[in-house]
């Protein structure tokens, strides 16, 4: 017997619970403005997230996936990627989204069931949420081959959950990645929950990260609520994707503080106290609680912050809830660049009913009749 | 008895056959503590243990292949899918695999698992969540396409689909899952696994449908009663094998026929329909078939999502332009 | 000019799209220094470059997401999957992602890319190497599947394939490859990517098939003008979407029609022709329409295949009861 | 930065090339009757093996993939396992197919296109040949998920080659097998190929054993053409998982000779060098040396197991050759359990077309009219 091949996983760690820094920060987190900067957004990204949630409650969006306390991860994707590279999201990165350029009023129109929630006015090619679980792996992987081929000097970043690592798309596309060295990053936010089942039922690997070994690339673990960390070590696997030197696998420790998502009941599963452990963790508090002792941050500067993000917010949730409605002869539109001609009598038949429907609705206005009673 | 729902009759008759067979094993995302993400499988993980009650990765072929396996071993694997939208990372193992190891074996082994999966529009869901493509699964040879419209039929018809000794596919609408209640009387039995239900018998009018549109065509039929017209109301169930003889004996009773589903059009199981009854039944027919039918698009984002889904009112014109046909 | 087979014009196109658009890159399992197990890629890889002929890894969801991620950057990929029933694992990634980018993006991203797929049974191939499941694509909204009867037709179908801006399935089949050689010229002219080709026009009745069954097709039609019955052969070649207006102005003209595929018959391409001519042209119809096709049973290994597949024979009997039908 | 986790490779060999061995071999591998069996089996599979290319070759078989220089992994899993365990096998273990009970003539039938090889005359519940690549896998895990359930005393073995670890599918697997601790073993022929595709291209990872690490379950990587390490090292994963300590990944290291299948030209894409170094790590030889070395095994043994062999393989191609054909009705014989009534119309159409294509044989026997000529 001999051994023929070796490998360890990394940990990283910048800041404790309390906001203390535990090692010599990277030199740009010396910097009062990327902290604040990064701060704002994680702000902004968890008003926003419990102003989504409420919507929801209140019937006027779908089921929502809240990324509450899981928004370093969020606001460390927005701020180190180039704007040129591409993003391939879940559904739980909004921060990124928003950081990226998409308006709070184009997310809550696409889970308020509206497709115009996924063109946003962005000037990049990001992907929209994907919500077949680890399928955009492998859209990551293209993105990067193209980047690749093209000589470009752009990465792509693929952001996934803990559940995702058991699917066979994110093995291909890192085995992929791998073998092709393409400049690529997955982003894994291990937030200890895939709806119900736990992260232990969800893997034997005592990491995350070490799934990354099966593929040759690089893996490593990261406290996914300590924006120093996150932000170091995105930037590092991204700059490494960036000059030629192939992909990495970041495993993020989170949590998952909200229920799955709105239509979820995380009571049923898991105990008030585990999330109890983890509030303390909170990215948010962790940062603010450094900014105050390292960088003179203080309550007035929290109060004004905290007022500007809620006017945003409004104004964003009144652009949403005033827009007009898309005609419903929208969804042949975009199926094709432009209709086969078959397709065009079916089209006519929506419109038609469309319509129909319009006109009942007026005349009805006023009396009791359903639609249904039409019949 | 008390009355319960459609989703509840599944979970109803998911115990029942636990209780009497162990060989009957429950596996997949959140079906354990969780009971499912619509409560199918509610409290059978603490009734019968975490062996029999299995939370597995979140990998459908992997669900699928696995109960394969099992099935294999003389266990009756339910498998849940999530939702429908989330089934094709599986379409592999069921196409290759569970619908052909009897055939391909020549009967040495077989595979007597049930995939259960929520599916269709109408209750607002995020993206692909409210597909209908139930015809790519009725173009498999050696499956079974299952799709039960009360909690009587799905409870009876779950029941028989576990103890089949071949795979099944059993679709839940889920949009009834919680409409209706019915009295399900909880004795095991099974209903017929490939005949049509006659819901409604009627002289004029032959409207074939299943799922949760069955709803809105009973509702026309009723209407249509009103007006002295008398429509026969044919819920398919089986969809696979299509017991297409009880569709061609209303046919040539009433002599038109529209068929009503929420799926898109081109390939699908009303397309099969059709072409049967043009093909044995033409000279039954008074009028041209008509499909009632969900578009040949992408099923749209749950704002559009009403005008996607055939309504009363689609269903009613296209009868009406039917029934004035001479 | 000399004569090529379809397959060499599969390559030709190839060719020539890659050479006038450095977009176009091909990627698959053995597509490289081997050419393609069928040599549809042979000497590209030489010709154009490890970087634009990519031999990828075992696994055809890889395939086809890479390819999705690739066409949204204004590549042309051109994925070839090595045997139709090796599709499957990759079937997410075409229902949830390629026929939907555009819709769900409202236009924002696209995918511009091709999947070849060598299909259908007759050449003894091992087990899974000889279905025809082209219905189940046809089902799903937002693809385009294009399945080419001759050199000629390859050749300007594969050009328009690649050309589009949308996802196409190509179904190469693979048992008339080397059957029929054809002069093709080589000068980059695409087809028309949704219209039927009418091969030959008669007047008696309407024969509708596409992929290797043209040729059965035509040479039943050949005889039977020996007895005086002209029929119409049409070639469908884009099964999606579907022209059914070529379809439905033939059968006007001679009132019979018989349906010819390979395919099992439940839920087929076949069926949705058949289903839509009962809605739109049932009164030109003299004869009830048949559907001569595959069974519905797996595709049998190769000693039977042939009792399995429409034979000359099968298609011939549905053609006389059809033309007797009074 | 921290470490958080560790691993190791390792890689099991006993004999060289020239069959020296080079370590202590286990106690089973100095018994002579241990080893003649095993080649017995590794020449009888040879010799069959080269029947059944030439058979393909003559027209009278289909496309067959040839398992020439791999004989020692089938034997190894053959005697390894136990006759009432359960073997997954892909299509290049023709040797253990063959001690587990298939006949010769079962396994051509198999590929000259007819069913009923599939159905051999076996005790136990082994799958038969997979051709979709990794999806045999999966089975392999449910077969274990229901060994656990009823407590049984079996474990699953599922082979797969090297090209099969880039598919989702395998990679699912091991992940269950892990996280249910199953009973099974994973045995991965890395034969360097798959057709075209070299190992280098398939994965960047070191070795294929590592892949276990994404699992959390073992890996180890073995010279797959000495029969003595393949052997020992399954015995020793079929222990452990035997007893419940989970599941394992093996991976040897072998060579296809041959062509992918009598489908391909290797030539095309490998060079001949390459084979020639290969054919010097030849199973059969290593094996053969050893045992005339340490066994007295000698020219005349050698060829009276030949001549055996020989007369076996040709009594199972003659009952091969001259089996009675299926009637095609079968097809539809074994779709269910029972046809469901609306099939009947369909089978009756198929078996008067069979009967009616029967009769026009007998009556055109000796003109030259095709089939086509009836129309
Ligand atoms: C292929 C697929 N299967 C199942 C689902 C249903 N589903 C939605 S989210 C989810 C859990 C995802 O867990 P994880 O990857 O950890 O991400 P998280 O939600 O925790 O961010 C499941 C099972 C899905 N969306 N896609
Ligand atoms: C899912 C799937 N894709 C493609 C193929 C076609 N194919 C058959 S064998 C093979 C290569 C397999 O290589 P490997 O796993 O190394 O096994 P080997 O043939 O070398 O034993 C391919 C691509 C297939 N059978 N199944
Ligand atoms: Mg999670
Ligand atoms: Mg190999």
């Amino acid at each position: 017997m001999s051994r023929v091949a070796a490998f360890e996983i990394e940990y990283v760690q910048y800041m404790d619970e309390s906001g203390q820094a535990l090692a010599d920060l990277p030199n740009w987190a010396t910097e009062v403005e990327s902290l604040e900067h990064a701060y704002k957004w994680m702000l902004l990204t968890r008003l926003f997230d419990a102003k989504a949630v409420a919507l929801q409650r209140t019937g006027q969006m779908g089921t929502y996936a809240s990324c509450l306390g899981q928004e370093a991860i969020g606001a460390a994707i927005g701020l180190a990627m180039h704007p040129n590279d591409v993003f391939v999201p879940s559904y739980r990165e909004t921060g990124a989204q928003l950081i990226r350029g998409s308006r709070m009023r184009d997310i809550l129109m696409f889970w308020g069931g509206d497709e115009r929630g996924s063109n946003p006015p962005i000037a990049n090619q990001d992907f929209p949420v994907a919500i077949p679980i680890a399928s955009q792996c492998l859209h990551a992987v293209g993105v990067a081959t193209a980047f690749k081929y093209r000589k470009q000097n752009r990465i792509a970043l693929c952001a996934i959950g803990d559940g995702a690592t058991s699917q066979g798309d994110f093995y291909e596309a890192i085995n992929l990645a791998g073998v092709w060295k393409l400049p690529v990053v997955f982003l894994v936010s291990n937030n200890q929950w895939a709806i119900s089942v736990p992260r232990a039922a969800q893997s034997a690997s005592q990491t995350l990260a070490q799934k990354a070994i099966a593929a040759g690339i690089d893996g490593v673990q990261v406290d996914g609520n300590d924006y120093i960390a996150m932000r170091d070590t995105l930037d590092q696997a991204i700059e490494k994707a960036r000059s030629g030197n192939g992909a990495t696998i970041i495993e993020a420790l989170t949590y998952r503080l909200s229920d799955h998502t709105t239509a979820d009941d995380a009571s049923r599963y898991r105990s008030a106290e585990e999330v109890e452990v983890y509030k303390q963790k909170d990215p948010l508090l962790r940062l603010e609680r450094h900014m105050r002792v390292a960088m003179g941050w203080d309550e007035g500067k929290q109060q004004s912050l905290k007022e500007q993000c809620q006017q945003q917010i409004e104004e964003e949730i009144q652009a949403y809830l005033t827009a007009e409605a898309a005609p419903p002869t929208e969804m042949f539109d975009y199926l094709y660049e432009s209709l086969p001609k078959v397709y065009l009598k079916q089209r006519q038949q929506l419109f038609d009913e469309w319509q129909q429907h319009l006109g009942a609705r007026e005349e009805t206005v006023d009396t009791d009749v359903k639609e249904s009673d039409h019949v | 008895m008390s009355k319960i729902t459609l989703v509840e009759a599944v979970n109803q008759a998911l115990e029942y056959e636990m209780a009497h067979n162990n060989n009957v094993i429950i596996l997949g995302e959140d079906v354990g503590k969780n009971g499912g993400v619509f409560r199918a499988t509610l409290d059978l993980q603490s009734k019968f243990g975490e062996e029999r009650v299995l939370d597995t990765p979140l990998a459908e072929s992997m669900i699928v292949g696995t109960a394969v396996g099992m099935a294999t071993q003389g266990l009756r694997p339910v498998a849940e899918i999530q939702f429908m939208g989330f089934i094709y990372p599986a379409f592999d193992q069921i196409i290759n695999h569970a619908s052909r190891l009897r055939n391909r074996t020549r009967g040495r082994l077989h595979c007597p698992l049930v995939i259960r999966a929520p599916y269709g529009g109408g209750i607002h869901a995020p993206e692909h969540h409210s597909e209908s493509t139930e015809a790519l699964f009725a173009h498999v040879p050696g499956l079974r396409v299952v799709i039960p419209s009360s909690p009587l039929r799905a409870y009876g018809l779950l029941l028989a689909a576990i103890r089949d000794n071949d795979p099944v596919l059993f679709l839940e609408p889920k949009r009834i899952y919680r409409m209706v209640k019915q009295e399900v009387p909880n004795k095991g039995e099974a209903l017929p696994l490939d005949e049509c239900f006659v819901l409604r018998s009627g002289t004029d009018i032959t409207l074939v449908t299943w799922g949760a549109m069955v709803h809105e065509t009973m509702k026309v039929a009723e209407s249509l009663a009103l007006q002295g017209v008398e429509a026969e109301v044919i819920d398919v169930a089986t969809i696979k094998p299509l017991d297409i003889d009880t569709i061609l004996q209303s046919v040539e009773k009433t002599g038109r026929c529209v068929i009503v589903q929420e799926a898109a059009k081109t390939c699908s199981v009303g397309a099969e329909i059709a072409a049967q009854i043009a093909e044995q039944g033409l000279l039954y027919l008074c009028a041209p078939i008509q499909r009632v039918s969900g578009f040949d698009t992408v099923m749209p984002l749950f704002k559009l999502e009403d005008y996607y889904m055939p309504s009363e009112n689609r269903i009613y014109s296209a009868v009406k332009q039917t029934m004035e046909f001479a």
